[in-house]
């Protein structure tokens, strides 16, 4: 049973190659890149391997070493393998592995060509901490780890002031959600005395009861690292400046890691969240899809667009995790690792045909010069907008499917109209960059993309087409409702249809309306000619509905100004007043003190007297 | 009769003697009158090795001369403190036009004063030691009778001393008068009788006076900063440890020999007197620019420092006051050396002009900084331990009577100590890094000084870093007081 | 001789030598002063690792040796080790000869310099290896002073004098403050020792009044806190980091501030117990004040050195917090940050030492892009920001959890705060200062700058970075050394009535009620545990009812039988 | 009323009150030093009127020595002050802050 | 009552306001600022002084205090202020605050001692003075049980010689 070492061997791979690439081979550029990609990829075979050997709930669930003991604070780094786990970890290193290959063509110009493999290892080795972890400080470590993996990869170009600050924003908002986490573990652990989440489910199993009053509390906390890391509303503002750092960084965090670690970690502690809790999270994760459709439709910049999209599909992920149904959320999740990753790729694909033009108007008329990227970013397009049969398709229906069955029926119009939204602004992206006439110079010049990246956008195409039906959603079924019977290809094949075809019927209803919105727009238009028919509501959404700028005014300024005060009561109470008091007092006494030293040798004298005089009342004058 | 006893101090007149006469009868040439100060040196310290190594305790004269460990332990330390007088006088002697033998006799005649001080177990005794150590004073504080500070200086300790020596008079005649002893542990039978004769309080009172002046406590401390400024150095340094040495011993004599419960009745006026002389020391001289005074100043605050192991009214109290001033004798006379030597040719004696010694010399600037590094109290320096010991007195005693005097003293000790960190830092600085150096030259040091410097150095290491063998010396000492 | 005085003799016998060396000898000097520091620290790693299956004492204590000073007074020199100082030394000594590496930036009265330098680290490391309160507080005194004179005469930027006579004042006032509770201790016992263990043993057996605990807590907790610049006595500390040379600053950032916070928890504590339940609440919100203040403070900083100091402030409370949760987990953690931000602080000054020197500013707007042209020490410097914002990997984070496990206890409503600090102001602070310094266009005039080159220069760096990270990987390493010794600390603390009979006995009682484990087996182990080898030598010794649990190999293919606290 | 000790010691007190108000009031430094003599004579009077109505000859003892002691103090005092004179020109106390503060 | 009981009071009042009398003069004579007039009145307290050692029966001392104070000390005093020529002391404005204090100050040791002394009475109750201050008795006592101070006295006027030789010694070698 030496399969027992996979998993750590899985998640210490990238470790390794990053370290290795640190300490040995920043100046061997290819070397680097090969390590890096080796230990993914090795990742991912070694997953299958691992699953092939002990399917997918093997039979010793947990791996542990134990980390840190004191007293009743017991902290393990364990391994927990299950369902959910194990398809994360094929995802992680799948389509990461793929992002990584794709990056050897993408970052084959830049300076920092190890460095950045090295990040993108460390990021890869996060991921899969989170993923594996067992227990909360251990996913809260690794957590925090990915934070800061992404803080050094948006961060890459960092003589660029905007990465420099999109990164650091990227941190720190990060870290306003972690602050919640970590309070949320806290409380989990005060109560419940332990972190490990397999004897926190068992108590919770044997006493629902036993978080009493501060169960909704401890969850919403617990939901705050979420929101944070998957950028729900209202932290939701990091991700779009994300796109800073390299395409490919944006492509690995917004598809196979980073966002998706809050939706996964939403579905690792399910346990935790009551009903109460789940009500906020559906509504927030539907909120924040619509929010970020409607900013979505407003962007020019072919990341942000995705960036947006990203959003909104988080959105429909939590807010089903919200709505109690953790497997088409973690199915959203896959099929949206897939074609999201595609879709970054291709739009990476794009910008180095177009030397780094992101505006989607000065771009037109890929097909014929981008052939591959072209047809694969179609793909992803119809899968991101849930056309069928693409995968996308299967999984935003479970959802629409989910809240039917909740009998949620705003959220349930509420995730179709996006979706119809999704299709609108995707294909306003389409038709304007890919399609109608080329609108600039460059546009005119492009050229495919070498090998290298070509072969990981046609594998992405391949699976984001068949994502939906290669039998994800039944694993994580397998997880989260056991017993359930397994469903046959044929089966799984029409599954939206048969289990709720309303929904089907009303999401494919606004999917099309969203295309042909988009198509009678767009398709030959040369500027957006949107703005004029909205007004003052296409600026708000173009301006992001002004979250960044709210922010600024508040948060950001009141820490300042905070700042400021406390600076000014250091700088002249504590540091002038007080302690220029006691120095000045100080000095002042002992100049005064000394004036009595005249030098007259009379005024000695009479102090002389004075003195007896003073300790002769003190002593016999009572 | 067992005037054997008093071989040491007629060793030490005869010395006296003997050196003022040398002159007369041989006609020195002036270069060669430093050998008598070598031989006054040489005499001391076989005296020391002789005549203390080996001592017989006892009384003598009706029981006015006492021999006992405290005399003992004041003796040795005045000895250690003539003899590095007398290598400093040496330095000294270009500086003082007339009468440089004088000079060296005048300070042995004065250490026979403070021996007598050291032994002396009743009034009358106390009456004439400290007047012959006052008066020797006198004279050595003008010896530079070509400088206006140096007259200055004497008149004023004159009038000052001459003032509180009529204090101390009027206290001992109305002590006796209402005890009708004069004899401290005759007195100490009685005295209890008398705690609330007004009279006798008054007496005692004067008496305390009288002492305050020569330990320069507060409000009797007033003459110090001049006194110390104006004086020749080696004067300054004796008067600094010498005299203020034997202010203390007649003082632990008066009060806990002769007077133990009276003292207990005053811890009050005590603890007092101790934290005001402490803070008044300290503050005045923080704006101080001129060194001696500032030494000045600062042994104003150390009066108060040793005044803590005079509150504390215990024996570990009164030994931590005898360890510190074991300590403070080598700190002290390294710091006058090293302005001897370097003020040589300086007028106004400004920290200023030891800006550069660090280059000039390096071995004057390691021993001033060690001298204010060990009267700051850092260890691993004597006055560390010292004052290590003082707290400890102090604060063992508050917790034995209850009294949050004695912890409000402690306080002010410490407020003190850091306030004098300060300006013995800024000795340090002006030493180590003042922004403009004239004068570059190196100081040339002869054999004498180096070898005086060193035993300073060494003394104040020895101390610091080996207390027992001082320490138990002090407690052995203090032990005596209250047989 | 205990391997103790070798650990901190060798340095204060090299400054003596020293003073003999002529001063023209540069490299001998240099090279002096850095070999004794590293035998120092080899001997400090080889104590470490040997800690586990070293003899204890009948104290617990492990190392020991004592010879009497001045017997009437009960002092002796006493040296020891158990889990509360073990890391301390450790981290001192690594400390010490990292600092003494840094150095080279020195150019002027080297002797003088590096005299100082081994003065202050050997008075440092003797003082947290005395188990005499006299040599505890004497050889802290000791390495105080090297610090003043440091600052002033090889110190840095226009407010130098100020600073220094500001620390030097400051530090003073709170050592004697310190002094006189340890007399007023020493004198109420009544023991008439100044040994810790016999002090300890005599206090559990005749406790002091709760009027003298009331009367002398207090002052050990503010004379201590003045040390360690509790607020709002924290006014010296940025003050004089940002003006005292590099080495100096690692030093006493790293080492020396920690004594206050050792003899708190050694000391305070323990002898103390009613007199500090009083002002545990106290603490708790004081430690605030460092943590959300100093780090608002921070923010506005200006220069770098400034920066690194405030947030070096920061991190006190973090400490604070953890000894005011008087309990285990609170106060293990505590001491694993005085151990982390050893490394820490010594690290974020030996690089902004760097930059200043290679530079000739640390004002922050006058920097950037740095990391373009110093690698080396833009990556490290990142990491330091990095660990000083509570990243996990570092070790840091390790003790910033624990303490907010063991404050989460008590002070729910005080951990909340603290964490929005630890989390939202330090990253703020942090990562602006990142952002400014070593993102960013690179100004033209720093294009030449020279980066750490050989491995030499790397090395101080390397080896505190790597410090960090050793125990932020496996903090058990630490943790199982301190955990005994805390709980025995704890229970004293809280007046809990235990046999004290033999350590051994006591980890028995107090270790793991049978009820805490959970003794259910998630793991099966397919590799003989027997053959793997042992990480961790240290506190887990077979007798323990913890002895099941082994840390293994660190190819982290570790695997265990498993207990699970359920409390 | 008897004259007894008490008449003695007032005049005594008195005396030393006198002195002391010379000493501090007087600007000549011969004149303060006639008033320290002053003081020391009433510490005299009292331990002779002591001495008498204790019937203890100790006292006189005492006296004899502070006459002898005043004698030199005096002797050196006045030279002193002679040099000063020479010096400075004055033997006004006023004249005589060179060194203060 | 016998003249004989009577006279020693009225002796001692007579002497008594005499010795202060002067004794004010010498402090603060309202007349003269000149020190001679000082000296002078110094001379005549110190003579009353000894008519009242004389009523203490204190003849030795009586002696002593004339011989070595009035002979010597003061005729000592007068040489020095003839020696320097010195001039009536110039009538400087007197600082009212210090005038004050000064008074104050001494009002309240003054004040203290006699309500002291009132309040002690060590006169009360002591067996009726039989003790008779003659050379022999004296002589006796110093150079027995006195003898050590009396050689510290000794060396001391040693001292004071040589310093006065010193100090006002004219050429500086």
């Amino acid at each position: 049973m030496k399969l027992e070492l996979l998993p750590w061997l899985i998640l210490f791979l990238p470790l390794l190659a990053a370290g290795g690439i640190t300490l040995f081979t920043l100046r061997y550029r290819t070397v680097s890149a090969l390590l890096s990609i080796g230990a993914i990829v090795t990742g991912f075979v070694l997953s299958l391997v691992f699953i092939n050997a002990n399917g997918w709930q093997p039979s010793s669930a947990e791996s542990i070493a134990n980390w840190l003991t004191i007293g009743g604070l017991h902290v393990d780094f364990g391994l927990k393998l299950d369902a959910l786990s194990l398809m994360m970890l094929l995802i992680v290193t799948g389509v990461g592995g793929a992002i990584h290959i794709y990056s050897f063509g993408y970052m084959h110009a830049d300076r920092s060509f190890s460095r950045f493999f090295a990040f993108m290892s460390l990021f890869t080795f996060s991921m899969l901490g989170i993923v594996l972890a067992n227990n909360f400080i251990e996913l809260f470590i690794f957590w925090e780890l990915v934070g800061v993996s992404s803080y050094l990869l948006i961060g890459f170009w960092f003589e660029k002031p905007s990465a420099g600050d999109a990164a650091k924003k990227a941190f720190i908002v990060n870290r306003l959600g972690d602050f919640g986490f970590l309070l949320g573990i806290l409380m989990v652990w005060g109560l419940l005395g332990s972190l490990n989440f397999t004897v926190l489910q068992n108590k919770l199993t044997a006493d629902p009861a036993v978080l009493g009053g501060m169960a909704t509390v401890a969850a919403l906390l617990l939901f705050c690292g979420a929101v944070g890391k998957s950028a729900q509303f209202p932290l939701h503002v990091w991700l779009p400046d994300a796109m800073e750092g390299p395409t490919p960084v944006s492509a690995l965090i917004h598809a196979a890691t980073m966002v998706a670690a809050g939706v996964y970690m939403l579905c690792r502690i399910l346990f935790l969240l009551n009903a109460d809790a789940l009500h906020v999270i559906a509504w927030i994760g539907g909120f924040t899809a619509l929010l970020a459709a409607l900013i979505a439709v407003q962007q020019n910049d072919i990341k942000r667009i995705l960036a947006y999209s990203t959003l909104s599909q988080l959105g429909y992920m939590v807010m089903s995790v919200g709505l109690a149904g953790p497997t088409p959320a973690m199915f959203h999740l896959t099929t949206h690792a897939f074609f999201k990753a595609l879709l970054f790729l291709g739009a990476g694909s794009v910008i180095h045909a177009m030397h780094d033009e992101q505006d989607i108007w000065k771009m037109g008329r890929l097909q014929k010069k981008m052939p591959v990227t072209f047809w694969t970013f179609l793909i992803g397009t119809l899968a991101l907008s849930g056309v069928p049969p693409f995968s996308g398709f299967y999984s935003k229906d479970s959802i629409l499917g989910q809240a039917l069955s909740q009998g949620n029926y705003a959220l349930f119009i509420l995730g179709a109209a996006v979706a119809g939204l999704t299709a609108f602004y995707m294909f306003r992206l389409f038709y304007v960059a890919f399609l109608g006439k080329p609108k600039t110079q460059a546009a005119e010049h492009v050229h495919e993309s070498p090998a290298v990246m070509a072969w990981p956008l046609r594998v992405l195409a391949v699976f984001a087409v068949i994502g939906g039906v290669i039998g994800v959603s039944q694993t994580y079924a397998s997880q989260f409702s056991p017993g359930e019977a397994r469903e046959s290809f044929g089966q799984s094949l029409v599954e939206p249809l048969t289990h709720s075809p309303a929904g089907v019927l009303v999401g494919l209803a606004f999917i099309a309306a969203g295309f042909f919105a988009a198509r009678a727009l767009y398709r030959d238009a040369a500027s957006d000619p949107l703005p004029e028919k909205l007004g003052g509501l296409a600026t708000a959404m173009k301006h992001k509905f002004y979250f960044d700028e709210l922010y600024e005014a508040t948060f950001i300024r009141a820490h300042d100004f905070i700042a400021a005060v406390m600076d000014w009561i250091d700088r002249w109470l504590v540091e002038g007043l007080c302690i220029g008091l006691v120095r000045g007092g100080t000095d002042l006494s002992g100049r005064a003190l000394r004036l009595v030293q005249t030098g007259n040798l009379q005024t000695y004298a009479f102090l002389f007297v004075l003195g007896v005089a003073v300790v002769m009342y003190f002593v016999l004058g009572k | 009769m067992n005037a054997s006893l008093m071989s040491l101090e007629i060793w030490v007149i005869a010395l006296g003697v003997v050196l003022m006469l040398a002159d007369f009868g041989f006609g020195l040439a002036p270069e060669r009158r430093r050998f008598l100060a070598y031989l006054a040196i040489a005499t001391l310290g076989t005296l020391l090795i002789t005549n203390l190594g080996n001592y017989t305790t006892g009384t003598a004269f009706n029981g006015s001369f006492v021999e006992d460990t405290l005399a003992v332990f004041f003796k040795r330390f005045f000895l250690v403190a003539a003899m590095l007088v007398l290598f400093m006088s040496v330095e000294f002697s270009d500086r003082i036009a007339g009468g440089i033998t004088e000079y060296y006799s005048l300070i042995v005649f004065a250490l026979s004063g403070m021996l007598f001080a050291a032994s002396a177990n009743d009034f009358a005794m106390l009456f004439v030691s400290i007047e012959l150590i006052t008066i020797t004073f006198y004279v050595l504080t003008s010896f530079q009778r070509g400088r206006l500070i140096s007259l200055e200086a004497g008149v004023k300790y004159l009038i000052l001393g001459a003032l509180s020596s009529a204090f101390l008079v009027f206290g001992i005649a109305l002590v006796w008068g209402t005890t009708g002893q004069l004899n401290f542990n005759k007195l100490a039978l009685v005295a209890a009788q008398f705690e609330t004769n007004k009279i006798f309080l008054l007496g005692v009172l004067f008496v305390l006076v009288g002492l305050g002046f020569k330990i320069a406590a507060f409000p009797f401390q007033i003459w110090a900063p001049d006194v110390y400024q104006g004086a020749p150095t080696p004067t300054t340094a004796f008067l600094a440890v010498g005299s203020k040495a034997a202010g203390f011993v007649l003082l632990l004599r008066v009060l806990f020999t002769a007077l133990p419960d009276i003292a207990k009745h005053w811890a009050d006026l005590l603890i007092v007197i101790s934290g005001i002389t402490i803070l008044y020391g300290n503050l005045c001289a923080l704006p101080q620019r001129n060194l001696k005074r500032l030494l000045g100043y600062s042994s104003i605050a150390h009066a108060g420092y040793l005044l803590l192991g005079v509150a504390a009214l215990s024996v570990s109290g009164q030994a931590a006051l005898l360890y510190y001033l074991a300590g403070y004798l080598f700190t002290v006379v390294a710091a006058f050396l090293v302005i001897c030597v370097v003020m040589r040719h300086l007028d106004n004696e400004d920290i200023s002009a030891l800006a550069g010694l660090h280059q000039r010399s390096p071995l004057l600037a390691v021993t001033m900084t060690l001298a204010m590094v060990s009267l700051a109290g850092i260890p691993p320096m004597a006055g560390f331990f010292g004052k290590f010991l003082l707290l400890k007195a102090v604060i063992q005693q508050g917790a034995i009577n209850h009294n949050h005097g004695y912890y409000c003293l402690a306080f002010t000790a410490l407020v003190g100590v850091v306030i004098s960190l300060y300006y013995y830092f800024g000795v340090i600085r002006a030493i180590y890094w003042s922004p403009n150096t004239p004068d570059l030259s190196p100081i040339p040091l002869s054999g004498p000084v180096k070898f005086s410097v060193c035993v300073c150095i060494a003394g104040m290491f020895w101390i610091g870093l080996f207390p027992s063998v001082v320490f138990n010396l002090a407690t052995e000492a203090a032990k005596a007081l209250s047989l | 001789m205990s391997i103790l005085t070798y650990i901190f003799g060798w340095p204060i016998v090299a400054a003596l030598a020293l003073v003999l060396v002529p001063r023209n000898y540069r490299v001998i000097i240099r090279a002096i002063a850095v070999l004794a520091t590293l035998i120092s620290a080899a001997l400090a790693v080889k104590m470490f690792c040997a800690y586990g299956s070293a003899p204890m004492d009948a104290d617990g204590y492990r190392f020991v040796q004592q010879i009497p000073w001045v017997e009437s007074l009960g002092i002796s020199y006493h040296v020891g080790v158990d889990g509360l100082n073990v890391g301390l030394i450790l981290m001192g000594a690594i400390v010490a000869f990292a600092a003494a590496c840094c150095s080279w930036e020195i150019k002027e009265r080297e002797k003088e310099f590096y005299i100082l330098l081994l003065v202050m680290s050997g008075g440092i490391l003797g003082a947290f290896a005395s188990l005499d309160l006299f040599f505890f507080y004497f050889l802290h005194e000791l390495a105080l002073v090297p610090t003043f004179i440091m600052i002033g005469v090889w110190g840095r930027g226009e407010r130098k004098n100020y600073a220094t006579f500001q620390i030097t004042l400051y530090l003073s006032l709170g050592a004697l403050i310190a002094l006189i509770g340890l007399l007023a201790l020493y004198v109420q016992s009544g023991a008439n020792t100044f040994d810790i263990p016999r002090l300890t043993e005599y206090i559990r057996r005749h406790p002091l009044s709760v009027h003298a605990q009331n009367l002398i807590f207090p002052l050990l907790l503010f004379g201590f806190g003045i040390l360690v610049s509790l607020w709002p006595f924290h006014s010296w500390a940025p003050l004089g980091y940002g003006s005292a040379p590099s080495p100096t600053s690692m030093l006493h950032a790293g080492v020396l501030k920690k004594f206050g916070l050792y003899g708190l928890i050694r000391i305070a504590l323990p002898l103390l117990p009613q007199g500090a339940q009083g002002w545990m609440q106290i603490l708790a919100w004081l430690c605030l004040g460092n943590i959300l203040y100093i780090g608002w403070v921070a923010m506005r900083q200006k220069d770098l050195n400034l920066l690194i100091g405030n947030s070096s402030v920061a991190h006190m409370g973090f400490i604070f917090l953890g000894i005011a949760s008087l309990n285990l987990i609170g106060v293990t953690g505590a001491e694993f940050i005085m151990v982390a931000h050893g490394f820490l602080a010594a690290l974020s000054f030996a690089l902004s030492g760097y930059i200043y020197q290679k530079t000739g500013t640390l004002q922050i707007s006058e920097l950037g892009g740095l990391c373009r042209q110093l690698r080396f020490i833009g990556t490290v410097l990142l990491m330091a920001a990095m660990a000083g914002c509570g990243l996990p990997g570092f070790a840091n984070f390790v003790g910033e959890v624990t303490v907010f496990f063991g404050a989460w206890t008590v002070f729910p409503l005080v951990t909340g705060l603290a964490l929005w600090g630890a989390l939202i102001i330090g990253a703020v602070y942090m990562t602006r200062a990142i952002r400014n310094v070593l993102h960013g266009p690179l100004p033209d005039k720093w294009a030449g700058l020279a980066d750490a080159s050989n491995l030499w220069r790397k090395l101080p760096y390397a080896l505190l970075l790597a410090s960090l990270f050793v125990f932020g990987c496996f903090p058990r390493l630490l943790t199982d050394k301190i955990t005994p010794d805390a709980e025995k600390i704890v229970a004293m603390a809280r007046g809990e009535t235990v046999a004290m009979g033999s350590t051994r006995l006591r980890r028995v009682q107090l270790g793991v009620p049978p009820n805490w484990i959970d003794t259910r087996e998630t793991k099966v182990d397919p590799i003989n545990p027997a053959a793997s080898r042992p990480l961790t030598v240290s506190g887990a010794t077979p007798e323990t009812t913890r002895g099941t649990r082994v840390l293994h190999d660190n190819s982290a293919v570790a695997l265990a039988n498993n207990t699970i606290l359920n409390q | 009323m008897h004259v007894g000790l008490e008449h003695y010691l007032t005049v005594s007190f008195l005396l030393f009150g006198l002195g002391l108000l010379g000493v501090i009031m007087r600007r000549n430094l011969l004149v303060i030093y006639m008033s320290l003599e002053l003081m020391l004579n009433a510490a005299n009077l009292a331990l002779v009127s002591f001495s008498r109505f204790n019937n203890n000859l100790n006292g006189q003892i005492l006296v004899f020595f502070i006459i002898t002691v005043a004698a030199a103090e005096v002797a050196v005092g006045l030279a002193l002050i002679v040099a000063l004179y020479r010096k400075r020109q004055s033997a006004h106390v006023e004249d005589l802050t060179s060194m203060k503060l | 009552m016998a003249l004989s009981d009577i006279l020693p009071d009225i002796l001692f009042y007579l002497f008594a306001a005499l010795t202060l009398l002067c004794g004010v003069l010498v402090v603060a004579n309202p007349f003269s600022r000149n020190p001679v007039t000082s000296a002078m009145f110094l001379v005549l307290t110190i003579i009353s002084m000894a008519g009242l050692f004389v009523l203490l029966h204190a003849f030795f001392l009586a002696a002593v205090q004339i011989i070595v104070y009035a002979g010597a000390v003061i005729v000592l005093f007068l040489f020095v202020i003839m020696l320097l020529d010195l001039k009536e002391e110039q009538r400087r404005k007197i600082k009212l605050f210090g005038a004050v204090a000064g008074l104050v100050s001494v009002g309240v040791i003054m004040i203290i001692s006699l309500k002291a002394l009132r309040a002690a009475r060590p006169g009360a109750n002591l067996p009726a003075p039989q003790l008779e201050g003659g050379t022999n008795a004296l002589g006796q006592l110093l150079f027995t049980q006195y003898v050590l101070p009396f050689e510290v006295v000794s060396i001391l006027l040693l001292v004071a010689m040589v310093g006065v030789i010193l100090l006002s010694k004219k050429d500086l070698k």
